[in-house]
């Protein structure tokens, strides 16, 4: 590919991640939150698959691994998530986490 | 205290100097710095003539006042202290004359500043008491502090060039001389800034303890004591100390010819001075007191003129005399139980031995010929006198001195008419005077014999010749040519003149009373506040000092402690704010993640990179 | 000397304390015996000590009774356990003896947890000893801060009213302090390259260091001790932990802590760095002058008896910074016999002001008058202790006094009028203390009001003995200051 | 290759999109919607990358496993599933900090790595062999956050049925 | 590689895992009484601990070593995912101490309380992750073991699950650190991308030749904002306080003292390398072509979050009232102490600060287990009630001074040691540093008003009067009653233990320093 593709992958990857962030900085639903956190980790992830396309040999092979590896944690990241949503949702009612402001100052 | 008349009495039998180093305190051995042959601080005991001329004061004075003391305090409590406190002042006072160097003496000198402050406030719980006995204490420490600096000055300036052995006079102790030169080199004399201001300064200490002009304040007051207690004070112990401070100093450190005019001055002014004070007080107490400021002023005025041993002279004479005017005064007081003289009168029907030691005390202190106080003022007079043609500018200082002649027989006269003349007390409240018992009696019979014949002693050639001592510099033999003879003469008179004036205004029960309008009314007035030193002085303690002191704890209360709480308080303030930052909300944490991601990106890529070329690596 | 001796002391204090801490209401007793041990230890160490009158260098270059244990060896960091004594220490560790067993006599009723005052009062006595026989940085430091920690609990929790902000006030200014001379230190130890930490290697480095960084780390340290000193206008801690403090820790801060930052300035900066203390010499000079100044002026200003003695100690450490910053052999001299003095003379006045107040009530100066008939000792022993304060002649302070202005007066000429001056202001307050507490007619008297007890008597009665002894006898302080190693004296 | 640039252009604005689109609409089932195209549109550009294994596991886990989970999540907390989320604003510091660090990462763009051009394919045997082999302690830590979470998350959660 | 092969040096793990599965087992067999499950964890801990202080080479044990002696510090050849450092066993060491110190502690709750199963597990697996982020020489092996203990810990503040604070924490540190994981998991990727590895020793060796400075500096940029959630750097620190308040107090003495040394040695491991061997640049700036001077850049931007974080910490914990919050910032500016060591980037100052790091575990997980201990005495969370404890339980409130004094850096204690070589480190440096030692003093400085704050107000006030149940106040000075029991064996132990490290080292350092200081010597040999 050539190099407005390379450019536009890397744009990509910022740009997801950026509206990821934004999405932890500005929601306030949990689950919302979970959502905007995996927007960003897919930058990571998109990331790391683009840097081993246009690697080779071992390393190329190292980036896809880790890819691999990454989506597998963050699967499972995303369920202790939701572990603590519902047990958060079960005690307080709400998952708003702007309502969780009990610990302060 | 026989033992310490032994010593004077030997020493006065056989002039010459005993010295005996003992102790050192302090030793520095050679070094390279301020003193390249090494430092020694010694404590001796050298007994000279003029130590033996004031150990035999010290001690006969001193004894006469223990015993007199038996009888006049013995309804007082606390008698133990008095009695110890009496004894380490007449202890220290001789230590303070048998000292061998300037820093022994300084540390006796001091001693006998505490004792008499001790003493002056033996009524403890009297306020004016304490406060007379702080006052001492304190302008007496004025002058102490410049002593001080004297000494610094001759120990450092001029102890390196002494004649004294090898290693100069700082190695040796400091030691005054054993010969009769002075130990300074005359080349140094009169020329040096530096001495000067050391004469200054022992100048001062001298004036601060003898209660010389600018410090005379504290004298008067220090009436407050008990009687005994002045007597030793004004005759023997407290104010000899700073003559005799000079007389040593002239001796053996030398004063340069500015020093020695300012002596002179301080010393004929005083003399007049304190006189004039004198005239109009009604305290008979304070009225002796005066006349102490001003007969010391005849001393300094002696031995600023070079006659060191004359001034010592009139120390003698003037420690008997004025012993005995005290012990009289103390037993018109003790009889009667008031110092004002104006409640006094006729108590010489009464009491007439009292009378009659008063009078002759009066007489000797106004100089009346053959009284023991004519002899030594006479020769100061005369002396001074005789080195005014060298020296014309001792001239007014002369004529003072000379004019307080008159004043002074005037003002003791006036004293002795108001409370011995007249047929009966003004006071009819008063109690029935008596005369003093015998242990009272004796020690005034005593003095009144010293008196009346210890001028006399100048015609024993043994004491002439103590006199002789320190010859070419400190003393002149006294000469009675035609102009002494004449100087004497006027001075009789002019001391006659002034106890008639005091029969005329005061004699025979008369009261002489200054009519209000009259313009000397305002004169008065200054004289009675003492031309207003003393108010001055407390002006300058509590307003001056003591308002520097409050605005000094308001800076360390308000200003340095505020400056300490302000940075708490900016702390604080700033841990209130950041605080908020804590606001419990997680998308505010996780601002703070992204702000302080990019934090970390301003930092890696714009600023440190900046710095680190800027310094060129870290 | 084969045996450790120091070590020995050092142990048989730390013992001794812990001891104390354990043995409840038997304290007292503990303390005392221990403070009869400390004494005949140091009187030991005065005895082996071969300072007079042929010094002879021992293990330590230039210090007797030396001892060194490697403690932290790193490649980069050479800590050692190293003591010794010359005679600038001897003399601080026989204050320290003495104050210890005045303070623990003087303190025998304390009842509010007599195993804790007792135990932190021998705590704080094994610091200073510490401070004074140290002779490695790091040690040093350690028994420093070591100090501050008891003093904070003895002002906090025995103290007056106030007492828990001047404990606090203590701590930090201390403090804050420890920690510039800290750096000072550490400065000193890396930039000068210095094998190890041990003082005599920082010694031989330190000379080759620049003027600049002497200055610069000279002014670290001078700060660092300053506080302690203390020099205005670092010094406001003082007064309020003098007053709040039990008189036992009042003894103590002025009696031994405020040493520790003159014998520190001696030791480490003074010492070490010659062309510091030349540079800097008009800033100290001016901060001296200041201090000396402001102190006396201060104490004519205060009502309280033992605030009054906290800003004169205040102004007698000013004498003391003078004399240290007049670089002289002779200056040396009287800063440590000054210091001596006043340890025992403030220990003494804050002793009869603690009785005072446990006797009348109050400390107030306003309010009392006239005590003498009521407590002739205890007057007495307030009279003994102003006039030593102020310089009295034959008593402890005069030598040390009379010396140090003689070597003001060698280097700085006139400027000695400021002292000088001040001494008549110190003489007033004194005098208007006493004619005011002492005097007069009595005021303010509760009915019960009787002499002082035993031991407040025998603790106070030790130090005016010493008060007299050392004023009539100074040489014997002197002799063994002397015989140190510093400049000048013979011992070098 | 023309073809291959517009295909990406295409999906990389239609991940931009719908992970917007996820973030912003009101309710949250069309979260769930918006992002499970999300997640197929990644898996796209991953087989795009010639990263076949990727996409595949990218579908099953992402566009699955994760949106099945997310939306089991919100059909427990809340009592409608078809429930809006409480109005929020944009805010300009969040927006503003997302901004800066998007222009930061794309400022680095021109240091980037220049590609050989081709893109390397790569055998999923050696990818297995790599991640089982030389790589193999990751997946033992995977396995160590699995247990870690599958232990906790489950105690979390079954308190609500006791 | 087989199981086999690295069953052995691997004994310490493999006996955290056994131990956690044993724990789940037991729960599974309903087998959940706190002292049984509790003394698996005590015995597992403590034998692990055995094994790496043995591995470490300390005489006694020597026969223990699990570790060939040539495998520890030893070159590593090709690109390994885990190397032998004697500074990661001394790290090894400090979070078993912690996770020991905690388990311990926590045999003194309640037998019946719910939970303790999973919550030994959770630690012994927690603990499992950090063992292994302190054998990672490979970037994606550390991050992964940074969450095993992440997602561990995350679970553990959770574990009471009725606890709205506990949860809410948990909610916040799970946010955050799941924010962190995904910047960490992005910076990993920029640097993959700038050097076609992960691997730690081969970055290292490439760090300096290969270009793309923007790229990296990204990278870094992301791991230094990653990471420093772990170590609860400013501003990245803002959970910590609230999840150190909201959970379980003794979970809280895990955090301080265990898992945020992760974040501390995850720096040591990343940024040593590039600090070391990345020190000159050709020329310009990173805007500009060229390489850009990688090791100068990263220490000023480390010193500048490192005098950040201890200000800030120190700045906000002068006002906490509550004691757990105020020992939350302190912990903060601690790592911000520790944080010197990197910025500096020399042996001594390495020794320095992971002697800090095992100052701390003691001091501030010993502070926690104190609390933890005094809540369940029935005291407030609040300074203030804490009033008198000092005098009503002189041997608890002089324990707890001490550790208190540690903090502060009051001498004869280890935290006086630790900050002494670690400040004298930065002395020695020279230049800039200077400047970071002098930062770091003023704060110790500032940060004894609120040491000694809570001093003051436990010995020398009087204890709060009694409360009636009405809410009354009665009797004047009469203290509230404390239950007349002690903490209970475990924790008394803890305590004295932490108590007794603290002064034995603080009195004669050289037992831990000299280890220490070879091994930090060895790790800046070896390069990473």
């Amino acid at each position: 590919m050539t190099s407005l593709a390379e450019i536009g992958f890397v744009a990509l990857s910022s740009a997801l991640l950026a509206i990821g962030l934004f999405g932890i900085l500005t929601r306030r639903n949990f689950i919302l939150l979970l959502i905007a956190i995996e927007i960003a980790m897919n930058a990571a992830i998109l990331n790391f698959i683009y840097f081993a396309a246009f690697s080779s040999g071992t390393a190329g092979l190292t980036g896809q691994a880790i890819a691999v590896v990454v989506i597998g944690f963050a699967a499972t990241e995303v369920a202790v998530g939701l572990g603590i949503v519902l047990a958060l949702n079960r005690v307080k009612g709400t998952i708003n986490v702007a309502r969780a402001t009990e610990l302060k100052l | 205290m026989v033992f310490g008349v032994l010593i004077g009495a030997a020493e006065m039998l056989s002039p010459g100097s005993y010295t005996n180093v003992e102790y050192t305190w302090l030793h520095l051995a050679p070094a390279p710095g301020p003193f390249p042959n090494g430092l020694s601080l010694v404590a001796g005991t050298l007994v000279d003539p003029i130590s033996a001329l004031m150990l035999l004061v010290v001690t006969i004075v001193g004894f006469a006042v223990m015993l007199y003391s038996i009888e006049y305090m013995h309804h007082d409590s606390g008698l133990p202290r008095y009695y110890s406190e009496l004894s380490l002042f007449l202890a220290a006072m001789s230590g303070l004359v048998i000292s061998d160097n300037l820093l022994e003496f300084f540390i006796f000198w001091e001693l006998v500043g505490v004792c008499s402050y001790f003493l002056i406030g033996f009524y403890y719980d009297k306020p004016s008491a304490a406060s007379a006995a702080k006052e001492a204490f304190i302008v007496t420490r004025v002058g102490d502090v410049m002593f001080l600096l004297g000494i610094f000055i001759y120990f450092y300036h001029y102890a390196l060039a002494g004649p004294i052995g090898s290693g100069g006079w700082a190695a040796n102790g400091f030691v005054f001389t054993r010969g009769s030169q002075p130990f300074l080199a005359s080349s140094v004399r009169g020329s040096s800034t530096l001495l000067t201001v050391a004469g200054i300064m022992i100048l001062g200490g001298a004036a601060g303890k003898s209660a010389q002009f600018p410090l005379h304040v504290w004298l008067p007051d220090a009436m407050e004591g008990p009687t005994t207690v002045s007597a030793l004070i004004h005759a023997a112990t407290m104010v000899a100390a700073g003559v005799y401070l000079l007389a040593v100093a002239s001796l053996f450190l030398g004063f340069t010819s500015f020093d020695l005019l300012l002596i002179v001055a301080i010393g004929g002014f005083t003399a007049f001075f304190a006189a004039t004070m004198a005239v109009v007080h009604p305290d008979i107490k304070r009225v002796i007191a005066y006349s102490t400021i001003s007969q010391l002023g005849y001393m300094v005025l002696a031995i600023g003129a070079g006659f060191a041993m004359l001034g010592l002279f009139h120390l003698f004479t003037h420690a008997f005399f004025k012993a005995l005017l005290f012990l009289a005064a103390g037993s018109v007081i003790h009889a009667i139980g008031t110092q004002d003289l104006f409640k006094m009168g006729g108590l010489r029907k009464t009491m007439r031995l009292t009378a009659a030691a008063f009078a002759i005390g009066g007489l000797a202190l106004a100089g009346i010929p053959p009284f023991a106080g004519f002899w030594s003022k006479d020769d100061i007079l005369a002396a001074v006198y005789s080195d005014l043609g060298s020296h014309p500018a001792y001239w007014p200082f002369f004529l003072l001195a000379y004019a307080a002649v008159f004043l002074t027989a005037y003002y003791i006269f006036r004293a002795w008419f108001l409370a011995f003349s007249g047929e009966k007390p003004r006071d009819p409240t008063l109690p029935e005077a008596h005369e003093a018992p015998w242990v009272m009696r004796i020690p005034m019979i005593i003095l009144s014999a010293l008196a009346v014949g210890g001028g006399l002693l100048i015609f024993w050639p043994s004491f002439d010749s103590l006199l002789l001592y320190g010859n070419g510099v400190g003393g002149i033999p006294p000469v009675y040519g035609s102009t002494e003879i004449v100087l004497s003469s006027v001075s009789v008179l002019l001391a006659g003149g002034g106890i008639l004036l005091a029969w005329r205004l005061w004699g025979n029960g008369r009261v002489f009373v200054l009519a209000e309008t009259a313009a000397a009314q305002s004169l008065r007035r200054l004289l009675l506040n003492r031309y207003y030193f003393k108010v001055g002085y407390d002006w300058i303690g509590l307003n001056g000092v003591y308002t520097v002191a409050r605005a000094a704890d308001f800076f360390d209360r308000y200003v340095i402690d505020g400056t300490v709480h302000g940075f708490e308080r900016t702390f604080a303030l700033l841990s209130d704010r950041l605080r908020r930052i804590q606001s419990g909300f997680v998308s505010d944490y996780a601002s703070y993640v992204v702000a302080g991601l990019i934090l970390v990106f301003v930092l890696l890529l714009l600023i440190a990179p900046y710095l680190v070329s800027a310094w060129g690596g870290i | 000397m084969a045996l450790p001796l120091i070590s020995i002391v050092l142990a048989t204090l730390l013992a001794g304390t812990v001891a104390t801490f354990l043995s409840g209401r038997y304290a007292r007793w503990v303390a005392l015996a221990m403070s009869i041990v400390f004494v005949a230890e140091v009187a030991v160490l005065f005895l082996a000590y071969p300072g007079w009158p042929g010094y002879s260098a021992s293990m330590i270059p230039g210090f007797a009774e030396g001892e060194s244990y490697s403690w932290i060896d790193l490649s980069w960091m050479h800590i050692n356990y190293t003591v010794g004594v010359d005679g600038i220490s001897l003399i601080f560790v026989l204050l320290t003896a003495i104050l210890q067993i005045a303070t623990v006599v003087y303190s025998w009723a304390e009842d509010r947890r007599p195993a804790a005052y007792f135990g932190l009062v021998l705590l704080t006595c094994l610091g200073c000893f510490g401070v004074f026989v140290a002779l490695d940085v790091l040690l040093f430091f350690l028994f420093w801060e070591a100090v501050l920690v008891p003093m904070f609990f003895l002002i906090g929790y025995w103290g007056g009213p106030d007492r828990r902000y001047a404990a606090l006030k203590f701590f930090v200014y201390t403090h804050v302090a420890s920690i510039v001379m800290l750096v000072g230190l550490l400065a000193l130890v890396f930039y000068s390259g210095a094998s190890s930490f041990d003082f005599s290697s920082i010694y031989a480095a330190a000379r080759g260091l620049g003027p600049v960084t002497q200055t610069f780390l000279f002014l670290a340290l001078f700060f660092g001790f300053g506080v302690k000193f203390p020099i205005v206008p670092f010094h406001t801690w003082l007064p309020d932990a003098h007053v709040e403090a039990p008189t036992g820790g009042s003894v103590l801060l002025a009696g031994l802590l405020l040493k520790l930052g003159g014998y520190g300035l001696i030791r480490w900066a003074v010492e070490v760095l010659p062309s510091g203390l030349h540079t800097t010499q008009p800033i100290l000079f001016f901060v001296a002058f200041l201090s000396i100044i402001w102190g006396s002026v201060l104490s004519l200003s205060q009502r309280d008896l033992k605030r009054l003695v906290a800003y004169s100690s205040i102004n007698h450490m000013g004498i003391v910074l003078l004399a240290i910053a007049l670089d002289s052999s002779l200056g040396l001299l009287a800063a440590v016999l000054l210091m001596f003095a006043h340890g025992i003379v403030s220990g003494l006045l804050f002793m009869t002001a603690g009785s005072v107040h446990h006797t009348y009530g109050t400390r107030d100066i306003a309010s009392l008058g006239g005590i003498t008939p009521r407590t002739p000792a205890l007057s007495t022993m307030i009279m003994v202790g102003s006039l030593a304060s102020l310089g009295l002649p034959a008593l402890i302070s005069f030598p040390a006094e009379f010396t140090a202005l003689l070597a003001t007066w060698n280097g700085l000429a006139y400027w000695v009028f400021i002292p000088l001056g001040i001494l008549v202001v110190t003489a007033a307050f004194y005098m208007w203390m006493m004619q005011r507490v002492l005097f007069g007619p009595p005021k303010g008297i509760p009915l019960d009001a009787a002499e002082v007890p035993w031991y407040e008597g025998v603790g106070m009665g030790l130090l005016v003995i010493l008060t007299v002894v050392f004023g009539v006898l100074p040489s014997l302080l002197v002799n063994v200051i002397v015989s140190s190693p510093v400049k000048g004296f013979p011992g070098t | 290759m023309i073809l291959e640039e517009l295909a990406f252009a295409a999906l990389a604005a239609t991940a931009v999109l719908t992970a917007i689109a996820a973030l912003l609409v009101r309710e949250l089932v069309h979260t769930i919607l918006w992002i499970a195209i999300f997640f197929v549109d990644l898996a796209a550009i991953y087989f795009l990358l010639d990263a076949p294994f990727l996409g595949v596991l990218q579908l099953g886990v992402y566009a699955g496993a994760v949106t099945i989970l997310l939306l089991f999540g919100i059909m427990t907390t809340r009592k409608r599933i078809f429930s809006r989320e409480a109005a929020t604003g944009i805010g300009p510091v969040p927006f503003g900090l997302a901004v800066v660090t998007f222009i930061f990462l794309v400022a680095a763009i021109g240091e980037f790595p220049q590609g050989s051009g081709t893109i390397t394919i790569y055998d999923p045997s050696a990818l297995s062999a790599n991640l089982f082999n030389v790589n193999g302690p990751w997946l033992l830590l995977l396995g160590l956050i699995m247990l870690a979470a599958v232990t906790g998350a489950i105690y979390l959660v079954r308190e609500g049925r006791e | 590689m087989d199981i086999g092969s690295f069953a052995g040096p691997f004994l310490p793990e493999i006996f955290l895992l056994a131990g956690a599965l044993l724990v789940f087992l037991l729960d599974v067999l309903n087998v959940r009484r706190n002292e049984v499950v509790g003394a698996i964890a005590v015995v597992t801990t403590a034998l692990a601990l055995l094994f790496v202080v043995a591995d470490l080479g300390f005489a006694p044990f020597a026969g223990l070593a699990t570790i060939p002696a040539g495998a520890i510090d030893a070159t590593p050849s090709g690109a390994p995912l885990y190397t032998f450092t004697s500074l990661g066993l001394v790290f090894q060491g400090v979070f078993l101490a912690a996770a020991f110190l905690v388990s311990l502690a926590s045999l003194s709750r309640p037998s019946e309380e719910r939970g303790a199963p999973i919550f030994y597990g959770l630690l012994l697996i927690a603990t499992l992750g950090m063992v292994l982020v302190a054998i990672a020489s490979d970037l994606i092996f550390l991050l992964l073991a940074i969450e095993v203990s992440s997602i561990a810990t995350y679970l553990l503040v959770a574990y009471t699950r009725r606890d709205s604070r506990s949860l809410e924490a948990a909610m916040k540190f799970y946010i955050i650190g799941a924010l962190s994981t995904v910047l960490s998991f992005f910076g990993a990727s920029l640097l993959y991308g700038a050097y076609g590895t992960t691997n730690l020793v081969a970055i290292a060796h490439v760090a300096g030749t290969v270009g793309y400075p923007v790229l990296v500096l990204l990278g870094y940029g992301f791991l230094i904002a990653g990471l420093a959630f772990k170590a609860t750097l400013v501003p990245f620190h803002a959970w910590a306080v609230d999840v150190y308040d909201g959970a379980p107090t003794d979970v809280s003495s895990f955090l301080a003292g265990g898992s945020k040394k992760v974040g501390i040695f995850a720096f040591f491991l990343v940024f040593l390398a590039p600090i070391l061997y990345v020190r000159t640049a050709p020329s310009g700036g990173p805007f500009t072509t060229g390489t850009v001077a990688l090791g100068p850049v990263l220490q000023l931007t480390l010193s500048v979050v490192a005098v950040l974080t201890m200000t800030v910490g120190n700045v906000l914990a002068l006002l906490q009232k509550e004691m757990k919050r105020m020992l939350a910032y302190s912990s903060i500016s601690q790592a911000g102490y520790m944080m010197i060591g990197i910025a500096v980037g020399t042996a001594p100052a390495l020794a320095g600060a992971t002697l800090q790091v095992f100052a701390h575990v003691f001091m501030k997980g010993g502070a926690f287990l104190v609390v933890a201990g005094v809540s369940a005495l029935g005291v407030g969370p609040l300074i203030e009630d804490w009033r008198g404890l000092g005098t009503r339980k002189p041997v608890l409130g002089v324990a707890f001074g001490l550790m208190l004094l540690s903090l502060a850096g009051v001498p004869l204690t280890v935290g006086f040691v630790s900050k002494f070589v670690l400040f004298s480190a930065a002395v020695d440096a020279r230049g800039y540093f200077v400047w970071l030692a002098v930062a770091g003093l003023l704060n110790s400085a500032l940060s004894v008003f609120y040491y000694a704050r809570v001093l003051k107000i436990m010995f020398f006030d009087a204890p709060i009067p009694r409360a009636q149940p009405t809410g009354a106040v009665v009797g004047g000075s009469e203290p509230a009653r404390l239950p007349a029991g002690g903490l209970g064996y475990g924790r008394a132990m803890a305590i004295g233990i932490a108590v007794a490290v603290i002064v034995a080292a603080g009195i004669y350092p050289q037992l831990v320093l000299g280890p220490i200081q070879n091994a930090a010597q060895h790790f800046v040999n070896l390069g990473i």
